[in-house]
């Protein structure tokens, strides 16, 4: 198993590799030149050319490309053009926020998700199945940006239940965590209910009923471990959807998390920004990548004897 | 290597080698008729088809110019006269909706068949030829899905420029990569059987292999990815919109329309709720008619 | 070397006769139907049959002709829906196992009638080592502790001939060979020595010399425990090897029975006759095989009259109109076919 | 054996373990292992023996569906494996294969008429009116009524899929006919309908079968002469009379004590039953490769590999052969 991990471990560094040189490309073509944008409009066209040249940003890309990586490994991701501080000092204080709200949100989706799932097998075809699967469907049809703003309308404007946005109370995590975990709960529902179903169809159900095993009994010592295969792949793949839901959710609820970020930066063409917070949101998807496979591999001994 | 022997006993609980009857002849023909049989299938398709009603004939059926600003109707509640409200520049917020449908259709559907056409294409030939071909196009593929999606589109936007155009491309760009690793695992399961050895055997080039044994037989996955990548596409284009980085005013997009709308939320919530609706209603069609076919086809897809 | 059509001494002396052994479990008038989309399927249609203690009952037929679907609903394991046991009686000492409680049923399960299947493969949970499995049951139905169930299961694997068990009792089932499986297999279905142990195919998936030795190990144990064994195959070859009656099924219904020696020699159903006749011989030059015509019917759309006339070369008039009944032809031979009628 | 039709050459397929980052797991499966037979023209050859002994894998380099590691093939005294583009399409036409499993061996969107009428097309023998003809000749040959014609796979049963696989692999008018397991999956009574189909298209047509099987009644039946397969290696070889009669190597021996006989009056004869477990073809055991099995090994079998030697007439790789 050791060696799987390692494996893996190893694989995902040309993927980061990959990934950073997307991007690095996708910003450092984009038309219109960084520092007109940071000095406005009237200025000296000598000034220009000198940070220009401070900035390196005269070299060939592949210089700047291998530069960048190489302060990167560094920690030093440059310095925000509008903020004028450095961009990991400024990603470093919001991570903390962004990490609170996805692991409030993963909770919610795997305390409700899950349980849903194995509730509409148990009680397949009836009003629970019905329910759970109707909760899971609008979960994953519905717009976060609009469920936040309803949730805004109803539960802070009309109701005054809770705070309508900021982040300096636990309260205000109740309802950007509910709006972003659902369309994840409603995921890990479906999934749930489809594997578990699945599952259950296989031989070696039959062989424990066989053996005496009582129906739940077979549900809860034979099927859920198995079902949760496929689940647990799927919890990876919403990391990435939790983190890119929390660009949203953090916009909504005025949360300084690393999504607002991003979109600020957008915003303000704030490059080094905007480059450094995608890079490290998708270095979060990795690892969670990485974490699922190492889940899958201790929960499946065909893949931990290899 | 060996294949097992596998006899002929019928799993139990599968009398008399359940295959499917000869009812109809044709997959297509069998396909409409297990979505009538399907209750939810039937639900999403309805809702479909009132989807594309709307789209194609919105200049008739809009009671107002979407377009037009009138400062003396500014946040009309929902009226006869105006059955949605108004917004701020009391324009009317039913025919912005129903103008806004041409958007979503289009939208959905351009950038999925899109990037189902390059996925598939790629997850075909990684799944046939393997090796490096498969290395180089999968390692892709591992790339673009480590991103999360929104946000590879929102760089998109920024490097292109906010317009409804760059929204096709980014999401062309970023959809293919789960659409090649479906095909792929099909192709690759597909390629085992024997149906494709024969082939082989006769002489069949590789490209007619591809075309004529393999894909067909991808078609039932690749119909309920695209039924659900379609609802995929609207929202990114929804919540691209919405940040401000998709389609601009006053282009009545309905992720726009509720954005515009936040600001009002207190005062006037029409604004930016019914929009709302309407994005969840198309997706919600869409995925009952998505999770239907997954359950029409089930028997077609598993290899 | 031995030959086909050799004339072997008369064997031993439950050869030619009406086994004695006391009947344990009775089913009778079983019918179990499938309700799919395009109707309904009599998989097991009017099934009736006699298991005796100490004795091997063979159920043989075709794909499709409701052998492994009687088997389940013995046990109630017939998924449902689609599946449902309409109507018929399981009598196992006395008590009619379609009245019990599920949670009666589970006492039944594994304990008093345990089941063994097809595919090695796919009958053991892949997650969880072949040890654990099989104290399963003995944690369940014995009582036992931990430590009891785990003694007994090495008791157990080294009852069925597995080579190391103390090291064999803590691997998955993917890193066990297919015989070694179904060893596994069958140390977990004796394990709480049921009555009754209804064997499902159980070595269709193997290679022919681990077959030989898992029939001979089911052979042993079955006389050594003195157990009855239901077993289902299609091979006639496994039928003839270790079964001491047979029951032959075609399209939901049994058309023959006999004891072995019986059938062997003396098989009437046109179906069974040209079934034997069909196998070819491994020991001596072959002649053309006979063909039996056609196919299986779809259950769906049962020929009327007798569900074998349209592939029957003696079929008559009658044969179109009216099914037969099983009818006696002397001792324990029945065959449902009008030639034997009274 | 009037004239030889396929010979191949120390035939060796070996196929590598998976890689990772940290080199090759080192497992190699010696799926075929320095093999060397003989098909004559319009006989049978039968190729005999338990899973992954190799023998589909032998079945598939002899019409070159897969790459060996080492050895030649020779069809007709062309080597199979350095063939031009245009004697490729030619040695295409000379050689088919039919399939063990009638469900996998039919691509369920094509018709009928597609199915078999694939390799016309692909060669460009017949379109139109006259493919629909030639389809419909076929069908007949094999006993399938022509209307099926427009039919989907999935509106036939398991024997009459075989039907129409051995109709495609017909179609070309070949002379060697590869049958790997072509009843296995079929029930008792259609089985006997498919082996006497095969029995007659072989005279009618001069065929030449390598039949694959691991059911030796059927290859009593069906072969004139069988190899024997053990892990990778021919162990037996000869005519089908010599070889039931007086098997010659132990493994043999044991794998015919091995099958139920269905005449019960024989169930008491003696038997003896093969200990153990088929050994895995990944890194086989040194010398003979059955000694680890087998109850007459000696010191020599486990340090020396014996060689094919003849016996008469027929083979036998065994340092002490029986009879």
């Amino acid at each position: 198993m050791g060696r799987f991990v390692l494996n893996r471990l190893l694989g995902s560094v040309p993927i980061l590799l990959g990934v950073i040189l997307i991007i690095f490309v996708l910003l450092n073509v984009v038309p219109g030149d960084p520092v007109a944008l940071m000095m406005a409009e009237h200025i000296d066209p000598d000034v220009v050319a000198r940070v220009r040249a401070e900035m390196h940003l005269d070299d060939p890309l592949y210089v700047r490309f291998g530069r960048f990586v190489w302060d990167a490994l560094h920690g030093d991701f440059g310095v925000s053009y509008k903020m004028n501080r450095p961009v990991a000092t400024l990603l470093m204080d919001a991570f903390p926020n962004t990490l609170l709200l996805a692991v409030a949100a993963a909770l919610f989706s795997w305390l409700v998700g899950i349980p849903a799932g194995i509730l509409s097998v148990v009680k397949k075809n009836s009003f629970p199945d019905y329910f759970s699967m109707g909760f899971a469907l609008l979960g994953v049809s519905m717009p976060v940006f609009w469920a936040g703003l309803l949730m805004q309308y109803i539960f802070a404007f009309q109701l005054g239940w809770l705070p309508v946005s900021g982040f300096n109370s636990p309260l205000c995590l109740i309802m950007p965590a509910v709006v972003l975990g659902w369309s994840s709960a409603g995921m890990i529902a479906r999934l749930t209910r489809s594997s578990l179903l699945e599952v259950m169809g296989n031989d070696y159900i039959r062989t424990a009923r066989a053996k005496g095993l009582t129906a739940v009994s077979v549900l809860v010592n034979h099927a859920l471990k198995n079902s949760f295969l496929p689940v647990v792949t799927v919890m990876a793949i919403q990391v990435a959807s939790l983190l890119s839901g929390a660009v949203i959710t953090e916009t909504i609820f005025s949360i300084p998390g690393i999504g607002r970020i991003a979109v600020n930066a957008i915003q303000a063409r704030d490059m080094p920004l905007l480059q450094a917070s995608v890079i490290f949101t998708t270095l979060l998807v990795i690892i969670g990548n990485l974490a699922a496979d190492i889940m899958y591999s201790i929960l499946d001994p065909r893949i931990k004897s290899k | 290597m060996e294949p097992k022997a596998d006899m002929p006993s019928g799993p139990p609980g599968v009398p008399a080698r359940k295959e499917k009857e000869p009812v109809t002849e044709s997959f297509w023909r069998e396909l409409l008729y297990s979505i009538k049989q399907n209750r939810s299938a039937s639900l999403g398709g309805i809702g479909l088809l009132l989807f594309v009603a709307a789209a194609i004939f919105a200049p008739y059926i809009s009671p107002h110019d979407p377009y037009l600003v009138n400062l003396n109707a500014q946040f009309h509640r929902p009226s006869p006269e105006y059955p949605l409200g108004t917004d701020m520049y009391g324009r009317d917020i039913l025919s912005r909706i129903i103008h806004g449908s041409r958007i979503s259709l289009v939208i959905g559907l351009v950038p999925t068949a899109i990037s189902m056409a390059i996925g598939t294409i790629l997850g075909l030939l990684a799944g046939f030829y393997g090796g490096r071909t498969d290395s180089a196009i999968m390692r892709s593929a591992d790339i673009v899905m480590a991103f999360p999606s929104l946000l590879l589109a929102m760089v998109v936007m920024y490097t292109l420029g906010a317009s409804l155009l760059n929204i096709f491309i980014a999401l062309s760009l970023v959809g293919w990569a789960g659409i090649a690793r479906v095909v792929r695992a099909q192709t690759l399961s597909l390629k085992e059987k024997e149906f494709i050895e024969a082939a082989r055997a006769i002489g069949v080039k590789n490209r007619v292999v591809i075309a004529r044994h393999l894909f067909p037989n991808c078609v039932p996955s690749l119909l309920v990815l695209f039924t659900l990548g379609i609802p995929g596409a609207i929202l990114s284009e929804a919540s691209l919109s919405f940040l401000g980085v998709g389609a601009q005013p006053p282009t009545p997009s309905w992720g726009l329309m509720v954005s515009t709308g936040k600001e009002f939320l207190s005062v006037a919530p029409w604004v930016a709720i019914t929009p709302g609706i309407a994005i969840l209603l198309v997706v919600l069609a869409f995925n009952f008619l998505g999770d239907g076919l997954r359950d029409a086809l089930d028997p077609y897809m598993k290899h | 070397m031995p030959d086909d059509s050799m004339t072997a001494q008369k064997a031993d002396s439950t050869g030619n006769q009406r086994p004695e052994g006391e009947v344990m479990l009775t089913v009778a008038g079983l019918k179990t139907y499938f309700s799919t989309r395009q109707g309904v399927i009599p998989a097991v249609d009017d099934i009736s049959l006699e298991v005796r203690r100490g004795k091997i009952l063979g159920l043989v037929g075709e794909s499709g002709c409701g052998k492994s679907i009687t088997a389940l609903s013995i046990l109630r394991l017939v998924p449902s829906p689609p599946g449902k046991i309409i109507a018929g009686r399981v009598v196992l000492d006395g008590k009619n196992l379609l009245e019990l409680t599920e949670k009666e049923m589970g006492h039944i399960r594994g304990n008093e009638i345990s089941m063994i299947f097809q595919e090695p493969m796919t009958s053991l949970n892949p997650v969880y080592t072949v040890g654990k499995q099989v104290m399963e049951a003995l944690i369940l139905h014995q009582k036992l502790s931990k430590a009891q169930a785990r003694e007994k299961a090495l008791a157990m694997f080294n009852l069925v001939g597995i080579p190391e068990p103390e090291k064999r009792i803590d691997v998955y089932p993917h890193q066990l060979s297919g015989g070694l499986r179904q060893r596994v297999m069958i140390a977990m279905a004796l394990s709480c020595r049921p009555k009754l142990l209804i064997a499902d195919e159980p070595t269709t998936a193997l290679d022919v010399t681990v077959q030989a030795q898992i029939l001979r190990l089911m052979k042993e144990l079955q006389e050594e425990l003195n157990s009855a064994i239901i077993l289902i195959t299609h091979d006639l070859g496994v039928v003839a090897e270790i079964c001491d009656d047979v029951n032959v099924m075609y399209a939901g219904r049994i058309v023959e029975h006999a004891d072995v020696y019986e059938l062997f020699d003396r098989a009437l159903h046109p179906y069974t006759a040209g079934l034997l006749k069909s196998l070819p011989k491994m020991y001596q030059e072959n002649e053309r095989l006979y063909n039996i015509v056609g196919m299986v019917p779809n259950l769906l759309q049962l020929p009327k009259g007798c569900r074998f006339h349209p592939r029957c070369e003696s079929a008559r008039a009658i044969c179109r109109e009216a099914e037969p009944a099983l009818f006696e032809t002397g001792g324990s031979h029945l065959v449902r076919c009008w030639k034997y009628k009274g | 054996m009037a004239e030889t039709l396929v010979t191949s050459n120390g035939l060796k397929k070996y196929f590598a373990g998976s890689a990772g980052w940290f080199g090759k797991s080192g497992d190699v499966v010696r799926a075929v292992d320095n093999i060397n037979i003989a098909i004559g023209k319009n006989e049978t050859l039968a190729l005999v023996g338990e899973s992954g002994c190799g023998k589909s894998t032998l079945g598939r380099l002899l019409i070159n569906l897969l790459e060996p590691t080492e050895g030649e093939v020779y069809f007709k005294r062309q080597n199979i494996y350095k063939l031009n583009p245009a004697e490729r399409t030619a040695f295409r036409k000379q050689v088919q294969i039919i399939f063990q499993d009638p469900y996998a061996s039919l691509n369920p969107r094509m018709k009928v008429r597609s199915i078999i009428g694939e390799p016309l097309e692909t060669h460009s023998l017949a379109q139109g009116k006259e493919m629909d003809s030639r389809v419909g000749e076929l069908m007949n040959l094999v006993g399938l009524e022509k209307g099926y014609m427009t039919r989907y796979p999935h509106q036939f049963s398991g024997g009459q899929r075989q039907r129409i696989g051995i109709a495609r692999a017909l179609a070309l008018n070949p002379e060697l006919l590869i049958c790997d397991e072509p009843v296995s999956a079929l029930d008792v009574s259609i089985q006997s309908q498919i082996l006497n189909l095969l029995k007659d298209l072989q005279q009618q047509l001069g065929l030449t079968y390598l039949f694959i099987s691991h059911n030796l009644s059927v290859v009593r039946y069906m072969a004139n002469r069988v190899c024997v397969m053990f892990l990778g290696k021919v162990v037996e070889l000869g005519s089908c009379k010599a070889v039931f009669d007086q098997p010659l190597h132990p493994y043999t021996q044991f794998l015919m004590m091995a099958v139920p006989l269905p005449n019960p009056k024989l169930r008491n004869r003696e038997k003896r039953i093969l200990e153990g477990d088929v050994p895995s073809p990944i890194n086989p055991p040194p010398g003979c490769r059955f000694h680890t099995r087998c109850p007459y090994a000696k010191g020599i079998c486990a340090a020396e590999e014996p060689e094919l030697a003849d016996f008469g007439g027929r083979q036998c790789a065994c340092h002490f052969p029986l009879g």
